[in-house]
């Protein structure tokens, strides 16, 4: 299907809009429903749905596996991290509050990073996945 | 009535993990043992945000003049939850794949066929 | 202070986890899987003394006060089960270089490490949390990467094993899901202290009764009591030798230590006494020992009949749970901690051998202990212990338990355990007979005894053995400061 | 009245979908419904004020697991579920029973539906939606609990999803090996 | 030396002997050497230790305490002090008898067989001088563990089965028994440890006491007490040392010492017989004694006759203990050490007629005594000696059980003795009579056979002048066993 012309105008026009969206339901998650994790879903379906169309080799090439692996690694990392550098700021592990000048602003400052955290994560685990499931089957 | 009224959710909710359940043990392709177990966990998800629901609540996201929420907290157990589901599926998934790779099956009695007919 | 020491035990490997999927070399990972055990068994240590001189530590994950927060909540109990998780680690991995490299392909081991890594901080995070909820999270994190461990094994059963204990498992997992819900329901609170605290009032509610048994039932599937072992002798068998190393000597235990918790400090004693829940452990005790012994007799392989010898110490354990005197559950944390080392030791020295000829297959095996006099000798003094003979770990846990049976003049159980031994002298003799007494076949004249890499945590653990079975002022002391934490009431 | 309605006309599609993937043998058709089936519940979700979880469902539910469930059998190239009756039925059927029965004893003292006396709505859940905006300045309780009140919990299920992507790498990472290794070889000490 | 380190050394000086003997399997000679060596050192510390501890000094040490109370202990007492001093001689003998015996005969697997050997001498001397039951339970569980090799010694199938026989009814009936008389016996006195006029009295039942005496009896698989005996016979398949080894010095010995010193210092010999605790077990043990006898006259095969006599004669011993008068104690103490050197003169005179003759038939062995002289003299000596006539040391032990018998009014008992002993001279005399008088069957004469090499000869006289010393010179077994059963 991949030489279906309607196909790949409509996705090409369709791929950013999702992505849009992503980052909308990443960083809106304070306010309304979502947050990292379905952003990060919704995000890789974009580039699901990318390598659908264009193939699974352009979509490996959108982003490299082995990149894949480190932004898995990352988005634990940042979030663990934030952990690490409260304590080195005299709080509890996870323990925001003492991120920025006030309470409140700690806490928002350090929702916003793990959220972006389990962003990464989730986007790039279910990329692994999908790309896993999608290269067994080819000969 | 009234106590029907009150508890007809859980215990729809309870066929339905019934039925998972059923599906799990029962059944011996490994595909549908898998389903079988996502429905299971999707209808515990279904117990848990029953008793989260407050008659005449609102989604928990504060807004002026709300005064009744629902329980915000199984709400995000059950988030924590669902993505635990999602991933013991897709593992289980890949086994399931690797296994029809190295028994050409994925049916568990052809498969302990294979293995003790050795 | 303390409670960041608790944390970082967890926190960790946890974020080394990832550093060691993303290093480009096996050895890398496996260097840095290494430091972090080793740090966490310092961490262990320091905690366990730190708990058992000042009190139980607490720490505000967060900063929010339970039960708002998740707490971490370390007495001697936990204390002690991290210790043991984290010790047997810190061993298991020198054992791992060599071990892994021969079974798992070399672009994989940084992911064999980063998965062993996660699984070691989950069970470590099992035995610290004071939250029942993330218990819950922290027991798929080590299900989850064991799942992946054991499909790692070099026959095609490991797969199918794996799928085995994934179904199982979930299905374990999400029966403690339930039970969780159903006491949330009536508490409305997930922090255990706080469930301590509330329960007690609502404790005749059917709701709570239900949620008790599903618990009970949900960890009873993780600990493979019988009848719902089936998973283990399968996955012990056909999953990496490192891998059934580790799992073999910590996961049962703190499957084991989650139901001591739930049984003896979260729900009121009165309520459980109440339940038929002793006789039932007393019963699946008795039976999980006698029919897993006469099992492990019959098998050909050795991991397997070592795995089916599990399920028998299991037995014992459950047998000390049913008692709930306090005599009886000292006898069962003795045990969980010298069934660690033995086990440890016996499964080591079978890959030992797996190293060597790559198989443990009774007809392959012939004759080798004349040529790897030192891993014959680990088997022998981890079979003696395994069987109870005094001057082993096995036999203080043996005397404790009987002793308790005794207290409550059932002497049944007093004779199912010594059946129990008899048959493991059985089994045990039947390996010792295979490895010594018979005839090496040509081939294996030129087997060599196995690296010093490997036996060297072997022997550490061999002689563990033989040390807490002559002083046991360490287990036994701590098994009792431990039932008094535990709040069992005098048998 | 009515959302009563709608919540009935729901669980009954449910249980419909439900009950057909167990009687089905079609491995597409089931995956088909199993998506419905999260659909279905995600919609529950939003009835019963959970629009993170239903959200969430929805996009994992009949997203992902559907597309990971269509995958393998794409893979495994079998469609057809062997009709395995041979099995014999009233064991689990027994177990399913005691366990179903036990569950519904255990709903018979649980606080009716939607009841805002019920325990579990007093003890700890009032503190997050009195003082989340307070303390965290976020409005939505669900992300001020997830990610900071409880949120050692979601590192945890952040974990969780990156073990997940270990396994699959380790299981199925990388091309398909030509002979599966050791699948064979070693075969004849298992009995 | 003070006591105590003489005390770790005398157990530790075998292990590394066996350690030595390993180390040196290369060299035979060197490997035979370092057997004698410390064999000999055994000896002396024996006899150094028995004359310091005649003269009344304390040996007592504590290694560990794994249980609260429950301790690794070693304490010297008379009847401990008897039976090592007995193993310790016996071991320097059966060395020398080993060395011809295995060369003339080329077994395999040498070094195991001596090194083992060691391990277990150094097990003995543990049970000898143990503390506690506990204590005395470990090394009576190693010993069994450390002989399993020796009986299998030969590898051939009926070795293995031997061996599985001798596994299974020896560890079984302890694990199975044993420890649980030894448990129940914690659970009730809250002691295990030997000390004089026992620590059950006013803390058990008396109508419980039989039931854990027999708990011991039974337990204690080693005393061979029928039913528990199906060991011994099998066991017989070993080379002739291992025999004498089983028979006369360490394992059947280890067992009814056991079960005396249970007797003495676990149950006190007044609260048996203020509760007549054994009185019907005391039939069992007179029971063994005939049969055993009978049986042994039916066998054909000189080993096996020579094991169902041990099996009889050890239940002396635990006919001795159960009388539980004093005499009968002395008596069955003494019978440890008459037994012991009358039935490993016996053996090894078995063994040479083997390693010379290859025959194992008695019915065989017509005028072998003209070929070979000595060994039947050695053989006729330890007959008399197992009878019990006068001029050699067995007459003592069972004069002393007769006593026994008697003191308790047990006049039955004394007849079951003095059938017995008609019953060993009818299955033990006729074999050397026969042998020196009779002529060899088909009148063919033995001039090819000569007689056992030196060191056979050697050992077979030690023991078998001994045997008659020991009439003239009972002390100083008399003396430590009369301190044993608690008298002057």
């Amino acid at each position: 299907m991949t030489n279906n012309l309607i196909l790949r105008v409509v996705s090409k026009s369709l791929i950013p809009l999702i992505i849009v969206f992503a980052l909308y339901v990443q960083f809106h998650g304070d306010y309304g429903p979502g947050g990292g994790f379905q952003a990060g879903v919704i995000m890789s379906a974009a580039i699901i749905l990318y390598a659908l169309v264009f193939g699974l080799d352009a979509g490996e090439q959108v982003i490299p596996s082995t990149m894949l692996r480190i932004l898995a690694s990352l988005g634990v990392l940042i979030y663990a991290g934030v952990g690490v550098v409260t304590l080195f700021l005299g709080g509890n592990y996870l323990d925001y509050s003492v991120l920025g000048g006030t309470r409140v602003a700690g806490q928002h400052l350090g929702i916003l990073l793990v959220e972006l955290g389990v962003g990464m994560t989730v986007f790039s685990v279910m990329l692994i996945i999908f790309f896993a499931f999608a290269g067994r089957g080819r000969p | 009535m009234d106590f029907i009224i009150g508890h007809y959710n859980y215990w729809i909710a309870i066929f339905l993990m019934m039925t998972g359940f059923y599906t799990v043990i029962s059944r011996g392709n490994l595909v549908k043992k898998i389903i079988g177990l996502n429905i299971f966990q999707v209808s515990v998800f279904l117990l848990y945000i029953s008793m989260s629901t407050v008659k005449g609540g609102a989604a928990p996201i504060i807004t002026e003049g709300v005064k009744l929420y629902s329980n915000p907290l199984p709400h995000v157990l059950i988030l924590t939850a669902i993505v635990v589901g999602v991933a013991t599926t897709a593992l289980g998934l890949a086994l399931v794949v690797r296994i029809k790779e190295a028994y050409g099956t994925i049916e568990e009695d052809e498969i302990h066929q294979q293995d003790h007919s050795l | 202070m303390q409670g960041h020491l608790s944390l970082l035990l967890v926190i960790v490997p946890l974020i080394a986890a990832p550093v060691a999927a993303i290093l480009p070399r096996g050895r890398w990972s496996w260097a840095l899987a290494l430091m972090v055990a080793a740090i966490c068994a310092i961490l262990a240590g320091v905690q366990l003394w730190a708990v058992v001189h000042d009190g139980v530590i607490s720490y505000e994950l967060g900063g929010w006060a339970p039960p708002w927060g998740i707490e971490y909540r370390i007495d001697a109990v936990n204390a002690m089960v991290a210790m043991i998780v984290a010790g047997i680690a810190a061993i298991t991995l020198p054992y791992a270089l060599l071990s892994a490299e021969k079974e798992i392909p070399e672009h994989q081991l940084p992911l064999f490490y980063s998965a062993f890594l996660l699984c070691f901080a989950g069970l470590l995070g099992i035995t610290q949390t004071g939250d029942i909820f993330n218990l819950f999270v922290f027991l798929e994190i080590s299900s989850l990467s064991s799942y992946a461990l054991i499909s790692l094994g070099q026959k095609r059963q490991a797969l199918t094993s794996a799928y085995q204990y994934l179904i199982m498992g979930t299905l374990g997992a999400t029966f403690f899901l339930i039970g969780v819900g159903l006491i949330y329901s009536q508490t409305g609170t997930l922090n255990m202290m706080d469930l301590a605290l509330r329960l007690p009032e609502v404790s005749g509610l059917k709701t709570v009764h239900t949620g008790f048994a599903f618990i009970m039932i949900g960890f009873a599937l993780k600990l493979a009591l019988f009848p719902l072992h089936l998973w283990l002798p399968n996955a012990y068998t056909y999953a990496p030798t490192v891998i059934t190393v580790f799992l073999a000597a910590t996961a049962t235990k703190v499957a084991l230590y989650v139901i001591l918790r739930v049984l003896f400090s979260v729900f009121p004693l009165d309520f459980v006494s109440a339940t038929p829940t002793g006789d039932l452990f007393l019963l699946s005790g008795m039976a999980g020992v006698i029919s897993a012994s006469i099992y492990a007799i019959y098998q050909v392989d050795v991991k397997r009949l070592l795995a089916y010898s599990s399920v028998a110490q299991i037995g014992y354990m459950a047998l000390g749970i049913g008692f709930a005197s306090s005599l009886g559950v000292t006898a069962t944390i003795i045990h969980l901690f010298n069934h660690a080392l033995m086990k440890g030791a016996l499964f080591m020295a079978v890959g030992a051998i797996i190293y060597r000829i790559g198989s443990c297959h009774m007809d392959n095996i012939q004759g080798l202990g004349r040529q790897m006099p030192w891993t014959f000798g680990a088997i022998v003094i981890g079979g003696l212990s395994l069987i109870g003979v005094p001057g082993t770990a096995g036999f203080i846990s043996k005397w404790y338990l009987v002793l308790a049976a005794m207290e409550q003049q059932a002497w049944i159980v007093v004779a199912v355990i010594l059946i129990g031994s008899l048959l493991a002298v059985v089994y045990i003799g039947k390996i010792i007979e295979v490895l010594y007494f018979r005839a090496a076949t040509e081939t294996h004249l030129a087997v060599k005894e196995a690296p010093m890499l490997l036996l060297a945590p072997t022997w550490v653990l061999v002689i563990a053995n033989i040390y807490f079975g002559l002083n046991t002022e360490l287990t036994v002391g701590i098994a009792q400061r431990a039932v008094q934490v535990l709040g069992v009431t005098p048998g | 009245m009515i959302d009563v309605f709608i919540d009935v006309i729901l669980l009954a599609f449910l249980a419909i979908t439900a009950v057909s993937i167990v009687r089905m043998t079609n491995l597409f058709a089931i995956i088909m419904l199993f998506g419905i089936f999260s659909f279905l519940s995600a919609a529950m979700f939003v009835v019963m004020d959970a629009v993170d979880v239903a959200f969430t469902e929805a996009a994992v539910g009949a997203g992902i697991s559907t597309v990971l469930m269509l995958a393998t059998i794409a893979l495994t190239r079998d469609h057809h579920e062997k009709a395995s009756v041979s099995h014999r039925p009233w064991l689990p059927l027994t177990v399913v029973i005691v366990t179903g029965a036990a569950l519904v004893y255990g709903t018979l003292d649980i606080p009716g539906f939607g009841d805002p006396e019920a325990p579990a709505q007093m003890h700890v859940a009032p503190y997050y939606i009195e003082r989340s905006v307070a303390e965290t300045g976020v409005p939505n309780v669900v992300t001020a609990v997830l990610a900071s009140y409880r949120g050692f919990d979601t590192l945890g299920e952040v974990i969780v999803v990156f073990t997940a992507g270990i396994a699959v790498m380790l299981l199925i990472g990388g091309r398909r090996r030509k002979s599966n290794a050791g699948s064979n070889e070693g075969d004849e000490n298992d009995k | 030396m003070s006591a105590s380190t003489l005390l770790v050394v005398t157990l530790l000086l075998p292990l590394l002997g066996a350690v030595g003997i390993i180390s040196a399997r290369r060299y035979p000679n060197v490997r035979e050497g370092v057997t004698l060596v410390t064999a000999s050192l055994v000896a002396m510390l024996m006899v150094v230790i028995a004359s310091r501890f005649l003269q009344g000094e304390e040996f007592s040490l504590s290694i560990a305490e794994p249980i609260p109370g429950i301790s690794i202990a070693f304490k010297i007492e008379p009847l401990g002090m008897l039976f090592a001093l007995v193993a310790g001689l016996l071991w320097i003998v059966t060395s020398i008898y080993a060395i011809g015996y295995m060369r003339s005969h080329n077994e395999k697997h040498q070094t195991r067989f001596y090194a083992a050997f060691a391990v277990a001498i150094s097990c003995t001397l543990g049970v000898a001088f143990s503390a506690n039951l506990f204590t005395l339970f470990l090394f009576y569980e190693l010993l069994s563990l450390s002989t399993y090799p020796l009986v299998t010694h030969t590898g051939t199938d009926a070795a293995k089965k031997a061996g599985r026989i001798y596994l299974g009814i020896l560890l079984g009936t302890s694990i199975g028994l044993l420890l649980l008389a030894i448990l129940i016996t914690w659970f009730v006195s809250g002691s295990v440890t030997f000390q004089q006029g026992g620590v059950l009295a006013g803390k058990l039942d008396p109508a419980w006491g039989g039931l854990l005496y027999a708990l011991f009896l039974f337990g204690i698989g080693k005393a061979a007490l029928m039913p528990v005996h199906r060991w011994l016979p099998a066991a017989m398949v070993a080379p002739t040392p291992v025999s004498a080894l089983l028979h006369a010095v360490a394992v059947v010995k280890a067992g009814v010492f056991t079960l005396l010193k249970v007797t003495i210092y676990i149950f006190g010999s007044d609260y048996i017989l203020g509760n007549d605790i054994t009185g019907v077990l005391i039939w069992v043990a007179a029971a063994t004694i005939l049969f055993a006898s009978l049986i042994a006259m039916t066998k054909d095969n000189l080993k096996a006759r020579l094991a169902y006599s041990t099996i009889s004669q050890l239940s002396y011993i635990a006919l001795g203990a159960m009388l539980a008068s004093k005499s009968g104690l002395i008596g069955a103490s003494m019978h440890i050490a008459m037994h012991a050197f009358a039935k490993i003169s016996l053996f090894f005179a078995a063994g040479a007629i083997l390693v010379m003759t290859h025959k194992k038939l008695i019915s065989e062995m017509d005028g072998l005594g003209r070929a070979m002289p000595v060994t039947f003299g050695v053989f006729l000596i330890g007959t008399l000696s197992i009878i019990g006539l006068p001029l050699f040391g067995g007459m003592w032990s069972k004069w002393y059980l007769g006593l026994g018998a008697v003191e308790t009014g047990q006049l039955l008992l004394l007849g079951v003795l003095m059938l017995s002993s008609l019953l060993n001279i009818a299955y033990l005399l006729p074999i050397p009579v026969r042998a020196f008088l009779s002529k060899p069957a088909g009148g063919r004469h033995y001039s090819e056979i000569r007689e056992a090499p030196k060191s056979i000869l050697l050992a077979m006289m030690i023991t078998s002048v001994t045997c008659i010393l020991l009439f003239f010179y009972p002390d100083p077994f008399y003396q430590l066993a009369s301190m044993a059963a608690g008298g002057p």
